[in-house]
C-alpha cells in the first residue's frame, strides 16, 4: 500500500510493502513497529534506529509527538490522493463555525450576543476548568448564530456552546 | 504530643504530607470529595473520609466539616497542605480553638501575611523595602483603582488581596484595557479564594522572581535554607523552579536571607513560610509576598539542603526545636523542578481532563516524582490541572539539565494532554541554559515552536510512524469486517488488539 | 575519545547504563534478544539491534556478535553491565582488539581476579587475608574434592571456579551428601557460566559479608568509597543491601578499606570494581572474591557518598583521572536496596513469569528506583528474576527503614508474584532493625511467616476483602447470564467490568 | 447474601446486605470497595478505616495479600455452607497427584523413575527458570505413575509433568 504524508510543507510518498520492509521516497528501509503495552505510544525501530513517539487521532488526520515536537501530519493513500489531485483537495469550507468545549467546564462568561459581529481573536465564552478562567476565541470573523448555553452552565467535553456565521 | 495528623488537601501534595507521617510513625487521616474516591491519598491514609461532592466549596474548603472529621477521628494535628484553606487565618484559628494543634504558623501571622496592606507596613517597618503599590490602602473600588493607576505607571499588576499562586492576577500596560481586566481578576480571585479583592502593584520589568525559603520554631530560632529561582511563570503561575538561583551569588545570597529571616521575625512566624522577593538586574531586591505555608517547590530546597522540610514542618508544631541551625545549612549540587500539568501547550495551555490509562515515570539516579495520579485515575476538571512534580538534582546545573532532559522524555502519560514537550523546549532553550531568562521570558520571549530550530529535527520519522499507524487502522477495519474469514494480515503491531482479546 | 556506547546487557542494568551516557551526552546503541523487543533498554537506546533467540546463549552471550554490531554501528566503547559477558577476560580482551574501548578494568585483572586460585595467591603476596580452601589447587574432578573436604570441615561451601552470584553455590554440611550437591552445583555453573568447574571453601559462621567499592583510574589512583553490607542472603544471592554497615566502625572501615585497596593495586586495576569480605564476631576480616565490575548494589553507595559510579567508570574509561580523591569521600546518612525478585515468597521463592499489567511506584523523598520493567511488559522465564531494585535513603538507618516500610507498602505490580512481602517482613524484624544479622540469618533464623506475630493483622479485613471480590463474581456471573436483562444489581465495584467496555 | 469466610482457623460469618453495608460476626459496618483501575487490587473503606490488598483467586478458594501479609481464605455462601456441614465438607482425596509445572522452564533433571516409591519431601523434577535451578517435591508418600516430560525439554506453565499415585 502506498501513501503521500505530509507534514508542515513537506510530502513524503510511503510504501508499506510489507510488516518490517517500507520504502520512504524511493529509499527501502527495514523496521520494526510495536505499540507499547496497547497504547497510542509506539516504538520503530528502522534500521537500527530506535525512536518512539505518541501518535493520536484527531479531526483532521494524526499528530505525532515525537521526542518533544508534535508533528502534525495527514495520511492518504494512493488512490485518494489522485482523487484529491484530479478534482481539487479542498473541499469548500462550511460557511458556519460550531465551538466545541475543548473541556469540561463551567460557563464564566459570555461577552458577545446573538446577532453581534465579531473579529478574529474575538472572546466568545470563558470557561472555567481546574481553577483557571479559559478563554475561547473565535477562529475568524463572522456573526454570532445561536447561543446554546448560559452563564453558570456545566458543559461536557466537545458540546456545541454557539456558531459563527 | 499528637500521634494522628489529618490532611486537609488532596493531589500530591496530600501524598506527600502522608508520606512523611508514615516516616515519622504517626497515623493519617484523609478527606476526599465524590471525586477522589480513588485518589492516592485517600488510598495511602489509614483512615479517609467524605466530605461532599467534588467543587472545592463544598469539600476541601468545608472547614467545618474537616474540624469535625478531625474530632471524630480524634486526630490531634491537622496540616492543610498548600491552597484550599492554608492560608486562611480564621480557620487556623477555628482549629487550635477545639484543641487541635495546627501544622503552620499562628492565626495572627497568616493574617498580617494575608493583608497585603499589613503585610507592607510590617515589613517596611523591619526595614524591608517593598515595591510600589496600593496594597496598604485596604479595598478599594475599580474607580479609586482606575484613579490610582496612572500614579503608580504602567506596566502594573492587578493582584489578588487574598491571593497567591497567580490566580486572579493580571497585567495592565494602559488605562484603557484595566476595567475588563479589573472585571477577569476579581471574577478568578471571587473563585479561588472566595474573596474578589483587588489590589495595584507596579510591575517591575526584567525582574527574577526569587524566594527564600524559611523554619521557625517555637523557641525563637529562625533560619532560612536559601533561595529558589521561580522567573519561569506562565500567567503568573509559575512552571519551572531550580535551587540554587544561577543568578544568585554568597554576597546577594546572605543579604537577601537575612532580610528574609527578619521579614519572618516581624509577624513573629512559626513553621515553614517563604519570602518572595522581586531581584531586578542591579541585584537591587524588593519584598513581594509571604507564603505563610509549605510550598509546592519545596522539594529542591529539600534536594539541595537535605532538610526534610515536611517533617521539620512537624517536628515544629510538636515543640521542638529545629534540627538544624543557620551555620548547619548547606547548599550542595544543583535541583531543578518541572511542574507537570495537564495542559496541552499546542493549544493554548487549555486544560486537559481525562482517564490517565498508562504512565510510565522516569526513575533512576537523581530523580524523584511527586505525584497523586497513576494508569486508572480520572483526571477532573474540578481541581488544579498540577498532576506531577518532576524534581531532578545532582552535582552541577549542567548535570541536572542534561538529567531533566532524560527524565522528560522518558516520561510517559497516556489520558490527558499534558506540558511535558513545553519543558522539553525549556531545556533546550540557549537562554535557559545560560541562565538568562526574567519573569517575563516564557511570554514574551519563548516559544515552544520556534525553540526547536536548529536542533536536529524528525519530520520524516514522525511521517513514517503516522503512515504505519494509519496503515495499522485500515488494516484492523479491514480485519472487522472480515472477521469471520480467516485473518492473513498478521501485523505485528496488533498490540491493542491482542490485548483486548488477552 | 569515545562518543558512542553499546550496551551489552539488558534490564535495569542496561537502562541505568543508558541514562548516564544520556546525561553525558554520549550517543547510545541496545543490544537485544527475540524477548526483549519491548524492553525498556531497547526503547531508550538510540539505536537498537537484535542479537538472536531468547537464550542468553543465543543473545547476550554472543560476543562475535556484540562486537559485529559494534563496528557496523560505529560504537566505539562497549559497557557490559553486570552478569553474561561482564567478567570474561576474552571478550574484553576480543572489543580492545577491535580498537574499542571497554568499560571495565583489563583483561589481565579480569583473568586474575577470576580464577579463584590465582585470584587468591595474588591478595595473599598481597598481605590480605584469604579463608582456607581449594581454589589455589585448579580444576579438581569429584573425587579429589571429596577427599580433600574433611581437611577443610565441615560445613563448608560448593563454589563455581567462574562464579559469582552465588550461582552454583551450595553448603554442605556432611559428607554424604556432598556428591549430589556437587552435581547440581557443577550443574547450575554450566548453565550459567558456560564452565562447570568447582571449588571448595570454609564455611566461615556468623560471618557477614561485607563488600568495599573501588574506583581506579588509568593514571595509578586508587580510592574505595565505603562499604556495603550484605549478608541479607538467600541460597547465595542477595536479596538487601545496605550502606553502611551497622556492625562498622570508623577503624575498622579504614583497615579494610586500606587491604581493599591493595587487594585492587595488587592486579593493577582499573575501572570500577568490588573486594568482597567476609567478617567475623571479632572483626576478623578474609578476601572473599573480587567482582571486577559494577555490582547489582552500587546505587546504595552512591546514595551515601554522592558519586555516580558508573559516570565515573565512563570518565576513567576515557583516561580521565577520577573526580575525587579518597579525602574527598564521605559517607553521609543511610541507604538500603531492596532487590524486588518475580519470585513468590510463599511457595519456597519459586519464580514467577508473566504479563505485568499494572505498576504503580514508590515515589516522593528519598526513594529511587531502577527497574527495566513497566505495565505492558511480559517477564519472561529466561532471565534473571531481578525486575528492580528499590533504593530509599535518608540521614538515619531508622529514618530509612520506616521510608522504606512505606516504599514497600506503597509498590504495586500486577501480573506477577514478587519478594515485596518477603522484604515488609524484613524491615519488621527486631534483629534486621537492630542490625544483628549474618549470612545465614535469611535461611536459619528468619521466616516470612513468623515475623508478623506480635504485629497487629488484620484477619477480619482480609475476610471480608476476599468475601466482597467473591460477592462480586458471584454477581457479575449472574449479570453475564443476564446480560440482556436490565442490570438492577449496580454494584460499585464492577471496576473491570466498567473498563472493559470504557 | 450471607457467607462463611474462613481463613485459618478463624472462621467470619460476613453478610453482604447492599453495596454499602455489611454485617461481620453480626456487627453492621458501613464500607466503600473498589478495585483499582481494573486490577485485582482493591481499596477498602471500612468504618473509615482504609485498607488497600491484591485479591487473587486460586485452585483452593483466595489469597488475599494485605499489608506483606498473605492470607489464604475460602469463602462459601449460606446453602454452600449448610450442604456441607450435612455432608461433610471434605471430598475424599483423589488418589492421584499431578505434578504440574509452577513455572514455564527447562526440565534439567529427573532424579526419579517410573514405578519408583518416593516419600514426602523427594525432589521429583529439577526445572530451570530465570537462571534459577528449581526443584519440584512431592507433596506425599506414593509411587510415581506417567512421567510426560524428558531432559532437556521446555515445559508450559501448569503443564503436567508427572502423577503420583
Amino acid at each position: 500500500m502506498k501513501y503521500i504524508t505530509t507534514i508542515g510543507e513537506k510530502e513524503f510518498v510511503i510504501e508499506v510493502v510489507d510488516e518490517e520492509h517500507i520504502i520512504v521516497d524511493g529509499v527501502g528501509c527495514k523496521v520494526n513497529f510495536e505499540s507499547v503495552s496497547g497504547e497510542p505510544v509506539y516504538s520503530l525501530l528502522i534500521d537500527g534506529q530506535s525512536h518512539e513517539a505518541y501518535v493520536y487521532e484527531d479531526d483532521e488526520g494524526w499528530e505525532v509527538l515525537l521526542q518533544g515536537s508534535l508533528y502534525p501530519a495527514t495520511v492518504v493513500d494512493e488512490r485518494e490522493h489522485r482523487l484529491k489531485s484530479a478534482f481539487g483537495s479542498d473541499p469548500v469550507q462550511s460557511g458556519e463555525f460550531y465551538l466545541k468545549a475543548p473541556m469540561p467546564g463551567l460557563v464564566v462568561a459570555i461577552p458577545i450576543e446573538d446577532g453581534q459581529k465579531v473579529e478574529e481573536g474575538d472572546v466568545l465564552i470563558i470557561l472555567e476548568s481546574m481553577k483557571m478562567q479559559n478563554e475561547l476565541k473565535s477562529p475568524r470573523a463572522g456573526t454570532i448564530a445561536r447561543i446554546r448555553v448560559g452563564i453558570g452552565e456545566n458543559v461536557e467535553r466537545r458540546q456545541t456552546l454557539l456558531s459563527v456565521v | 504530643m499528637f500521634n494522628k495528623v489529618l490532611i486537609a488537601n488532596r493531589g500530591e501534595i496530600a501524598v506527600r504530607i502522608l508520606r512523611a507521617c508514615r516516616e515519622l510513625g504517626l497515623e493519617t487521616v484523609a478527606v476526599y470529595s465524590d471525586a477522589d474516591r480513588k485518589s492516592l491519598h485517600v488510598r495511602y491514609a489509614d483512615e479517609a473520609y467524605l466530605l461532599g461532592p467534588a467543587p472545592s466549596r463544598d469539600s476541601y474548603l468545608r472547614s467545618d466539616k474537616i474540624i469535625e472529621i478531625a474530632k471524630k477521628s480524634g486526630a490531634s494535628a491537622i496540616h492543610p497542605g498548600y491552597g484550599f484553606l492554608a492560608e486562611r487565618a480564621d480557620f487556623a484559628q477555628a482549629v487550635i480553638d477545639e484543641g487541635i494543634a495546627f501544622i503552620g504558623p499562628k492565626p495572627s501571622s497568616i493574617a498580617a501575611m494575608g493583608d497585603k496592606g499589613v503585610a507592607r507596613a510590617t515589613v517596611t517597618a523591619a526595614g524591608v523595602p517593598v515595591v510600589p503599590g496600593t496594597e496598604a490602602e485596604g479595598s478599594l473600588s475599580d474607580d479609586d483603582l482606575l484613579k490610582v493607576a496612572p500614579e503608580i505607571g504602567f506596566p502594573l499588576l492587578i493582584k489578588a488581596t487574598a491571593g497567591g499562586g497567580g490566580k486572579g492576577m493580571r497585567e495592565v500596560n494602559k488605562l484603557e484595557e484595566m476595567p475588563e481586566l479589573l472585571a477577569s481578576a476579581r471574577r478568578e480571585a471571587e473563585s479561588a479564594f472566595g474573596d474578589g479583592n483587588v489590589y495595584l502593584e507596579k510591575l517591575v520589568e526584567g525582574a527574577r522572581h526569587i524566594e527564600f525559603q524559611i523554619l521557625a520554631d517555637t523557641h525563637g530560632n529562625v533560619i532560612h535554607l536559601g533561595e529558589r529561582e521561580c522567573s519561569l511563570q506562565r500567567r503568573h503561575q509559575k512552571l519551572l523552579e531550580e535551587s540554587p538561583s544561577p543568578f544568585m551569588d554568597e554576597d546577594l545570597r546572605q543579604k537577601m536571607g537575612e532580610v528574609a529571616v527578619r521579614a519572618a521575625q516581624s509577624v513573629e512566624y512559626v513553621n515553614a513560610g517563604t519570602i518572595e522577593f522581586l531581584v531586578d538586574g542591579e541585584k537591587n531586591f524588593y519584598f513581594l509576598e509571604m507564603n505563610t505555608r509549605l510550598q509546592v517547590e519545596h522539594p529542591i530546597t529539600e534536594a539541595v539542603t537535605g532538610v526534610d522540610i515536611v517533617k521539620e514542618q512537624i517536628r515544629i508544631a510538636r515543640g521542638r526545636t529545629l534540627s538544624r541551625q543557620q551555620e548547619e545549612i548547606q547548599m550542595n549540587g544543583w535541583a531543578i523542578e518541572c511542574r507537570v500539568n495537564a495542559e496541552d501547550p499546542y493549544s493554548n495551555f487549555m486544560p486537559s481532563t481525562g482517564y490517565i490509562s498508562h504512565v510510565l515515570l522516569p526513575t533512576g539516579p537523581g530523580v524523584r516524582v511527586d505525584t497523586g495520579v497513576y494508569p486508572g485515575f480520572e483526571i477532573s476538571p474540578y481541581y488544579d490541572s498540577l498532576i506531577s512534580k518532576l524534581i531532578v538534582f545532582g552535582e552541577t546545573r549542567a548535570e541536572v539539565i542534561l538529567r531533566m532532559r532524560r527524565a522528560l522524555e522518558e516520561y510517559k502519560i497516556v489520558g490527558v494532554r499534558t506540558n511535558i514537550p513545553f519543558h522539553q523546549s525549556m531545556m533546550d532553550s540557549h537562554r535557559f541554559m545560560a541562565g538568562q531568562f526574567d519573569t517575563q521570558f516564557v511570554e514574551k520571549r519563548f516559544s515552544i515552536d520556534k525553540t526547536r530550530k536548529g536542533q536536529e529535527a524528525h519530520p520524516h520519522i514522525a511521517a513514517i510512524m503516522a503512515t504505519l499507524v494509519a496503515h495499522q487502522h485500515t488494516q484492523r477495519s479491514a480485519h472487522v469486517i472480515q472477521r469471520n474469514e480467516r485473518d492473513t494480515s498478521n501485523w505485528k503491531w496488533m498490540g491493542r488488539w491482542e490485548r483486548i482479546h488477552r
